[in-house]
């Protein structure tokens, strides 16, 4: 959708099919499937640590994509992303625990209790618009938080609530390695309906919405619907990646889903780019790898003899923190529309190769 | 031979300012043993990592240290992390060390039917803040009585709404009255520094005496300076967070700031073990003048516990989490070799992980900043079973 | 009922709300000027506090002194931020330049840890009274240097953008950037003066912040808890921000006294205005003093 | 023609912006199947007339009725959901769509396919639908000639482009009525030519009534049935073109004629 | 690649664009070598079909292409004696090139008032008031709406951004569709104006115009674009005489001027390339 400039040099499409495909030729596509395989193999060759790393990726990338929903295609901005994805934990959690539906269940159930919530604290975005809507949906994140830690019989009050692992046919997911497998399948699945759902009527209705809604509007398009709607979605995803978080962690705490994890989430959107389903993919895996490399940089320092003293370790433990801003910083000084949209130029590019323009 | 102890310490997060001086404490130690022969011999390799308490970040480092370098016990800091990590390190076997002293840490096997999740393989060196809360509980009874209060002393529990402030809130209100108290509905103090005279005109209105403290540093100190421009000068009763030179220093003016503490003090002179601390300060602090906190003293102990359990460890079929924890287990009424008088005799059960139910009440002052501590009393818990995990 | 409390709670209200006026103000001036809403706010106060209580405690300097430098420091340090990092930015999504700015928060936050370490400290006294007693209610001297200051600030800015030509241009700019240009402004030296206004402004604010509450890194929360002002005064509203700064005052404190006194659900004092901020903006969807957008077609 | 009832019917419709007096009391009514045009100088009320129709602003006074149906409360995606389509003056493209989506876009109220079918595309039938009407599109597409441009992002097309894909843009809706705010604007003689061409296909093979705002006055001339010609919110003629023409007041007021022997040397002059 | 532009028989031109090539967001090649020049103190106007590159060129001349991720990646462009290829667009107008954008571009949330002083931003003078008073002058219409601009008409807006660009007094204004949305009787003035304050107050213009006629009449010299090149270009007589131009830009070439009523759906096209 957004981004795509002309298409340089004439158009080989011959039907209509081939030229709504996800990915532009065969080539492209057989290449995504190799990339899934191949990140399917990753528990095999690689260790622990970066399964765990896969993990995190995965649900916050769910959360990401409905985040982008939202502000990158219907030009909605949230604040409150971070107290939805709270809300899917505990909502899982609950229904599990309270009427002991299976996991596998309670985590889809929970995204739309999720949404629920969501359209609740939309309806305001059917008078109110841009920053104004944002303040409002941070209000959604204060007013969640302060319910986090009240409602003792949902949440478990401040204290927190424990969340059952996953349990496929009797068997119970304890073990990142088969966790592994379970996010692989919800991120591949969540992602194929986002491409999906954006290239068919509504998801063509919420970018319209938000390029130009007044003449979107005359083009019979229900605002108040879509603006709606497009928060119900949001919160959907939100759920869903928030419930795996907790079926993961296996503990949900009011702590983690404050107003800092939602402006991650903005961050990983924004890198990613905005208006872009896999750009959200890749904003994810900047912003969750970004502190582990500094935090590699730095334990790679530590080998030195200057390195080891307290005093240096806490001076690099700044610099680390500093070094994540800067490196946000410098990321969009260069690429200030977001990864997606770099995607987007090499690969015009390339189409031109040897002619360039 | 050598084994893994991996190291989550909050600086440059949300609690930095106060996990600074544990984490502190916690690596010193960590080296220190390893310059003086490790686990009998055994190296002890660690690495220390700043997760800025940030939940995620903890999980991901402890994956990395279960699935590199094969960690037999970990040192960790807050709430959030150590809660998250319970059904981890249960189902890993892997010992942990908080600094994280929520009362349902202390119910190994759900012994008492009002905890909600044992924590079989999560131990901390001190008296839990529900402890900690009613110890101060029963010093301010006897100060009602001794200061000749008339009519029912009024208790007020303050601050955030948040796993770690609220962790004691129960617990000691039930005690508060049961010793005779009016305890006040609890009043909702951001953790986060700012503008309190609301709060603190509303203690005032309730004639509060004595005022639980649960937050830290800058939202205390805040508090605290807001009630006294609005003239709300209860006892302070702090958490032993935020109980410490700092805090009260950076007050400037206050009277009776009440707190506990279950280490000696920097400062004391004549304490066997003060020598061994002061070489383990050594480490980070060539010159050795650096002043340090009770925090960083507990840190130490917290190590040193775990040190020793590795010994029993060895000797017993090696150094696993399992054989740790038997460690744990294996002395009762137990100071580490070297800290006497620094670290309290503590006492750790299969049923039961609180290890210490002693706590020494100190209260503090300050005039323009000139800090006064004198000790008040030591009061000694019973270990009752309605107490266990929470 | 007690309404001695309540009297003194408004006033609190009142005086407190004033404070989150001026620092609303600093994001309306930048918002005003450049459609950016600057999330490195709270670190902009913190920043000023520090530097102010550097000069007064390191340096030991008398505080008119101190405060001077201060703000010419903060003037300094927003044209420097605007010249390396805002302006690469320049006809970029605002949205990006808006991460930017969360980028620099994070980075001021590790940064003023590190120098200036992470724990609390206060400042000297510097009034010879450190409160006085208004009506029955001590208040902190402070906030009445404040509340004169924003007065001031305020009449002052207001005139800026209605009549003087680089306010125009600052609205100009904020409108559209392209056009803007087109007209001779100079949309670089548009972005570095109201940078350099709004950090020192969030200068003065942070010190008196800091002379009230103590100085710690956590002190730049204040930047977040003030968006409800903003939002409620109009984003582009000067005079709004102050309102809604003291309306938002006003709401904490009546919210702590029905917490206090009759519900004792706790923790009202934060999250009631939040409730009524919602309430608000269905019924003003532009604040009290936003402009609307123009939505001709 | 004259024997059927009017497609849509404008009934003493005034339009009150605090101070401004954009309409007042304007009457008239277009038959199904005619090319009606509206002039007048700039500032006159045409485009908040189309506004009316289309459903931005509801009448100060008056009602607006398509179809024999009231539709003065109705919001305007409902409207275009009766069959009324238009284009705009200031340009209002989805600027970051490429063009064909942005035509897509019109086809919204037919399609049947949404949030819950859609994401399943192959299985929902959401593909075999979404296929059908893209060919519809590129049907518009080509006879709009257009095709080059099938992928370009709206936003960075030059003027006139714009303008041709708005036209798409709306004919894709398939409206019985069709607005046109200028439709000219931008282009040069041969351009104006082919939309002409565009405009009384529309009109006479696709069977859309048309209204039209125009200051072309060769092509209001040429291709409309009818003219009404609005001054300071008010109907100051309404007629076959060439009557209109002939009014003196028109002159004066819009064309800025003095008298009937101008021809374009002194037009210029 | 595109034939140099023949120089007009006057001294150094105030205005020379040598060859140059634009590209956007560094992939699409939009401008392929487009060369023209301006005198001082003349009209030149540019001429050609959507798409053709004109609005580019101009925003290539004033600088404004940065601002859409556009640059001139070859060739130069001479004002005044100084190189302003890819300069920076304040820097431009400073120097008294001014430019009215295409498609109105007022600042909405502003009265006419405060959109016109802003024309004058660049002025240090006095004048200021009085040429406001002129511009109502030349359109009595704006002084009536005294609302944000926002609200204007779509010929009112058009109106003020003309009016604008007078009062920044610039050496030399780049007009962009100055007669677009304009009444006929209006398009008329505007041209009248056009000329008068190129006669009075000497300043020399570039104008992009779709309405040839117009166009031609007032300018001295023209060119007329295709796809990115200039593919013709002359004295205003020269053109005018053109059978191609007439055909297609003026009408009514040789025979009469044709209804756009019968116009045949497979007419011949005319391309220079
Ligand atoms: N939303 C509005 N608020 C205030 N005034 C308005 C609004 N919409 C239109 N107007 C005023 O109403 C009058 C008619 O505007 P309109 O756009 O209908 O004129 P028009 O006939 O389309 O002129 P043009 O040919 O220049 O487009 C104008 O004077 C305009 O200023
Ligand atoms: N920002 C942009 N990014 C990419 N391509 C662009 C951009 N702006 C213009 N173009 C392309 O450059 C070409 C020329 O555009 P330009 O606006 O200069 O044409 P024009 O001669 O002004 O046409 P019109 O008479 O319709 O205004 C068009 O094909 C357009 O698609
Ligand atoms: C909050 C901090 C003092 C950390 C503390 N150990 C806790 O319980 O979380
Ligand atoms: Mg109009
Ligand atoms: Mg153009």
């Amino acid at each position: 959708m957004a981004g795509f400039s002309m298409r340089p040099c004439g158009d080989f499409r011959t039907t209509y099919r081939q030229d709504t495909r996800i990915y532009d030729t065969t080539y492209i596509r057989n290449a995504a499937i190799l990339g899934i395989l191949a990140v399917a193999m990753i528990p095999f060759v690689l260790d622990g640590y970066y399964v765990n790393l896969f993990i995190q990726i995965s649900y916050f990338a769910i959360a990401a994509l409905g985040l982008n929903i939202l502000v990158g295609f219907t030009g909605q901005i949230s604040l409150g992303h971070a107290a939805f994805f709270g809300f899917g934990a505990f909502a899982s959690a609950w229904i599990n625990n309270t009427t002991g539906i299976p996991v596998l269940l309670s985590i889809p159930l929970a995204g739309l209790m999720t949404a629920a919530v969501g359209m609740l604290f939309g309806l305001p975005a059917a008078r109110i618009k841009g920053l104004y809507l944002a303040i409002a949906t941070l209000a959604a994140q204060f007013i969640l938080e302060d319910f986090f830690a009240r409602a003792e019989w949902f949440t478990g009050g401040s204290y927190g609530a424990a969340a059952n692992p996953i349990n496929v046919f009797g068997y119970e997911i304890l073990d990142d390695f088969s966790f592994f497998y379970v996010s692989l399948f919800f991120l591949v699945l969540m992602y194929l309906l986002g491409t999906n759902l954006m290239r068919t009527r509504d998801g063509r209705a919420f970018v319209a919405v938000r390029d130009h809604y007044l003449s979107a509007e005359i083009m019979g398009i229900n605002l108040t619907k879509y603006r709606l709607m497009s928060f119900a979605i949001s919160s959907f995803y939100a759920g869903v990646g928030g419930a795996m978080y907790g079926h993961y962690l296996g503990f949900v705490s009011a702590e983690g889903f404050t107003i800092l994890l939602s402006i991650q989430f903005l961050g990983m959107i924004i890198i990613g780019g905005l208006g872009s389903v896999k750009g959200t993919l890749m904003g994810t895996v900047f912003m969750v790898l970004l502190p582990e490399v500094m935090e590699s940089g730095v334990s790679a320092l530590s080998v030195f003899e200057w390195a080891s003293s307290t005093a240096v370790t806490d001076g690099l433990a700044y610099i680390k923190e500093m070094a994540i801003g800067l490196a946000i910083i410098l990321f969009l000084i260069f690429e200030p529309d977001g990864l997606a949209h770099r995607w987007q130029q090499i690969r015009a590019y390339w189409k031109l190769y040897p002619f360039s323009y | 031979d050598e084994v893994f102890v991996g190291h989550l310490m909050d600086i440059t997060g949300a609690t930095g300012f106060i996990g600074k001086f544990y984490a502190d404490g916690v690596r010193d130690a960590l080296s220190y043993i390893n310059t003086h022969g490790g686990i009998d011999g055994t190296v002890l390799d660690s690495e220390s990592v700043d997760y800025a308490y940030k939940v995620p970040q903890a999980i991901a480092n402890y994956k990395k240290w279960r699935s590199r370098n094969n960690m037999v016990a970990m040192q960790g800091w807050g709430t959030g992390d150590t809660e998250a990590l319970i059904s981890f390190v249960a189902k890993d076997k892997v010992p942990v060390y908080s600094a994280s002293y929520s009362g349902h840490l202390t119910d190994p096997t759900a012994k008492n039917p009002k905890t909600a999740k044992p924590a079989p393989y999560n131990f901390f060196y001190g008296a839990s803040y529900s402890d900690a809360c009613r110890a101060m509980v029963q010093w301010a009874a006897e100060d009602w009585k001794n200061s000749g209060g008339s009519g029912k002393p009024v208790f007020s529990h303050i601050g955030d709404n948040h796993p770690y402030p609220n962790a004691p809130k129960e617990a000691c209100a039930e005690y508060a009255n049961e010793l005779g108290f009016e305890v006040t509905a609890p009043v909702v103090v951001s953790m986060k520094p700012g503008d309190f005279k609301a709060q603190c005109l509303t203690l005032k209105e309730a004639g509060t005496n004595y005022g639980y403290l649960g937050n830290l540093g800058p939202s205390v100190v805040s508090l605290v300076k807001s009630c006294d421009t609005v003239g709300a000068t209860p006892k302070w009763l702090a958490n032993i967070w935020a109980g410490d030179y700092e805090t009260l220093k950076t007050i400037g003016d206050v009277e009776n700031y009440v707190f506990p503490a279950m280490t000696s003090f920097w400062t004391d002179e004549g304490v066997p073990g003060m020598d061994l601390v002061r070489e383990i300060s050594k480490m980070s602090d060539r010159s050795g003048t650096e002043f340090r906190t009770h925090h960083y003293i507990r840190g130490i102990c917290s190590a040193y516990y775990m040190k020793e359990a590795m010994e029993w460890a060895k000797a017993n079929g090696g150094i696993t989490g399992e054989n740790i924890k038997a460690g744990m287990y294996a002395r009762t009424n137990w100071v580490p070799k070297g800290l006497e008088g620094v670290c309290m005799e503590a006492t750790w059960t299969a049923e039961d992980h609180r290890g210490i139910n002693t706590v020494n009440i100190y209260n503090g002052s300050a005039k323009g900043g000139e800090v006064t501590v004198k000790k008040e009393t030591t009061v000694t818990l019973p270990r009752r079973d309605d107490w266990l995990g929470y | 009922m007690n309404f001695e409390l309540l009297f003194q709670l408004l006033l609190n209200g009142l005086i407190v709300g004033t404070l989150y006026g001026v620092v609303a103000m600093c994001f309306v001036l930048i918002y005003k000027s450049t459609q950016i809403v600057n999330f490195a706010q709270g670190e902009f106060l913190l920043i000023g506090a520090w530097v102010c209580y550097a000069f007064l405690v390191e340096m030991s300097m008398p505080f008119w002194l101190g405060f001077l430098f201060t703000l010419l420091f903060m003037m300094a340090f927003g044209i420097i931020l605007q010249m390396v990092v805002l302006r690469p930015m320049i006809g970029e999504p605002i949205i990006s330049v808006i991460m930017v700015t969360i980028g620099l928060s994070i980075f001021f936050q590790a940064a003023t840890k590190w120098i200036f370490g992470a724990t609390t400290a206060t400042y000297p006294q510097v009034f010879e009274t450190r409160s006085i007693n208004l009506l029955g209610m001590q208040i902190e001297t402070a906030y009445i240097m404040s509340f004169v200051i924003s007065l001031f600030i305020m009449a002052g800015f207001y005139w800026f953008f209605k009549y003087s030509k680089l306010g125009l241009a600052m609205r100009a700019t904020a409108f559209d950037q392209q056009v803007a240009q087109s007209l001779g402004i100079s949309v670089k030296t548009v972005f570095a003066m109201s940078w350099a206004i709004s950090a020192l402004v969030s200068g003065i604010a942070g010190i008196v912040i800091g002379m009230v509450n103590g100085v710690s890194s956590a002190l730049s929360v204040i930047g977040i808890k003030v968006f409800p002002a903003v939002i409620l005064g109009g984003l582009d509203s000067i005079v709004g921000a102050i309102v809604g700064g003291v309306i938002i005052g006003l709401l904490e404190n009546t919210a702590e006294f029905v917490d206090g006194q009759y519900l004792n659900w706790g923790n009202l004092f934060s999250i009631a205005p939040f409730y009524v901020l919602i309430i608000i903006l269905c019924i003003k969807p532009y604040g009290l003093f936003g402009t609307k957008d123009i939505e001709r077609i | 023609m004259t024997s059927q009832s009017p497609i849509l019917q404008i009934s003493d419709v005034s339009l009150v912006f605090g101070g401004v007096r954009a309409l007042s009391d304007v009457s008239f009514s277009v038959l199904p199947g005619e090319l009606f045009s509206i002039i007048g100088p700039n500032g006159a009320g045409k485009t908040s007339m189309l506004n009316c129709v289309s459903g931005r602003y509801t009448p100060t006074t008056g009602s607006v009725s398509f179809k024999g149906q009231d539709v003065t409360g109705l919001k305007p995606n409902d409207r275009a959901e009766l069959g009324i389509g238009r284009t705009f003056q200031n340009l209002a493209l989805f600027g970051h769509m490429n063009v064909l989506d942005n035509i897509m876009v019109g086809r919204h109220h037919l399609l049947k396919n949404n949030f819950l079918n859609g994401p399943l595309y192959w299985f929902g039938g959401a593909q075999k639908e979404e296929l059908e009407h893209r060919r519809f599109c590129e049907d518009v597409i080509d006879f709009l000639e257009i095709s080059h441009i099938r992928k370009a992002t709206a936003g960075t097309l030059s003027y006139g482009l714009r303008k041709r894909v708005e036209l798409a843009r709306a004919v894709a809706l398939r409206p019985d009525l069709i607005l046109l705010d200028e439709p000219m604007a931008g282009m040069n003689l041969e351009e104006k030519e082919d939309m002409a061409r565009f405009i009384i296909d529309l009109n006479e093979e696709w069977g859309m009534t048309v209204v039209m705002i125009e200051h072309d006055m060769g092509v209001v001339m040429d291709i409309s049935n009818r003219v009404m010609v609005l001054d300071f919110g008010r109907k100051i003629a309404e007629g076959l073109p060439d009557e209109v023409m002939a009014n003196s007041h028109v002159k004066k007021a819009y064309l800025g004629e003095e008298d009937d022997e101008t021809d374009e040397d002194e037009q210029v002059a | 690649m595109a034939e140099p532009a023949r120089k007009i028989e006057t001294a150094e031109p105030m205005l020379s664009v040598n060859n140059i090539e634009v590209v956007y967001d560094e992939v699409i090649l939009v401008l392929r070598g487009v060369s023209l020049e301006v005198p001082q103190g003349k009209i030149v106007t540019l001429l050609g079909p959507n798409g053709a590159g004109k609005s580019t060129t101009l925003k290539a001349i004033s600088g404004l292409l940065k601002t859409e991720d556009g640059e001139v990646t070859r060739g130069d462009i001479n004002f005044m004696g100084q190189q302003i290829a890819n300069g920076s667009p304040e820097e431009i107008v400073r120097s008294g090139l001014f430019q009215v954008m295409e498609g109105r571009r007022i600042i909405e949330d502003m009265t006419c008032i405060e959109n016109l002083r802003l024309g004058a931003y660049t002025r240090k003078d006095k004048g200021v008031k009085d040429d406001i008073e002129m511009v109502f002058e030349y359109f009595p219409r704006l002084k009536e709406r005294t609302g944000l601009a926002g609200y204007l008409s779509g010929g009112e807006q058009q109106m003020l951004a003309i009016g604008r660009s007078l009062m920044a007094r610039p050496k030399m204004i780049l007009l962009d569709e100055p007669s677009m949305g304009l009444s006929p009787l209006l398009v008329k003035e505007v041209f009248g104006i056009i000329e008068k304050i190129n006669r009075e107050q000497g300043i020399t213009m570039l104008i992009v115009e779709q309405n040839a006629n117009f166009a031609l009449k007032v300018a001295d010299y023209g060119y007329i674009m295709e796809s990115g090149k200039v593919v013709l270009d002359g004295t205003r007589d020269e053109l005018l005489n053109n059978e191609d131009v007439k055909e297609f830009y003026l009408g009514g070439g040789s025979e009469e001027r044709k209804s756009f009523k019968n116009i045949k759906s497979y007419k011949r096209r005319k391309r220079w390339l």
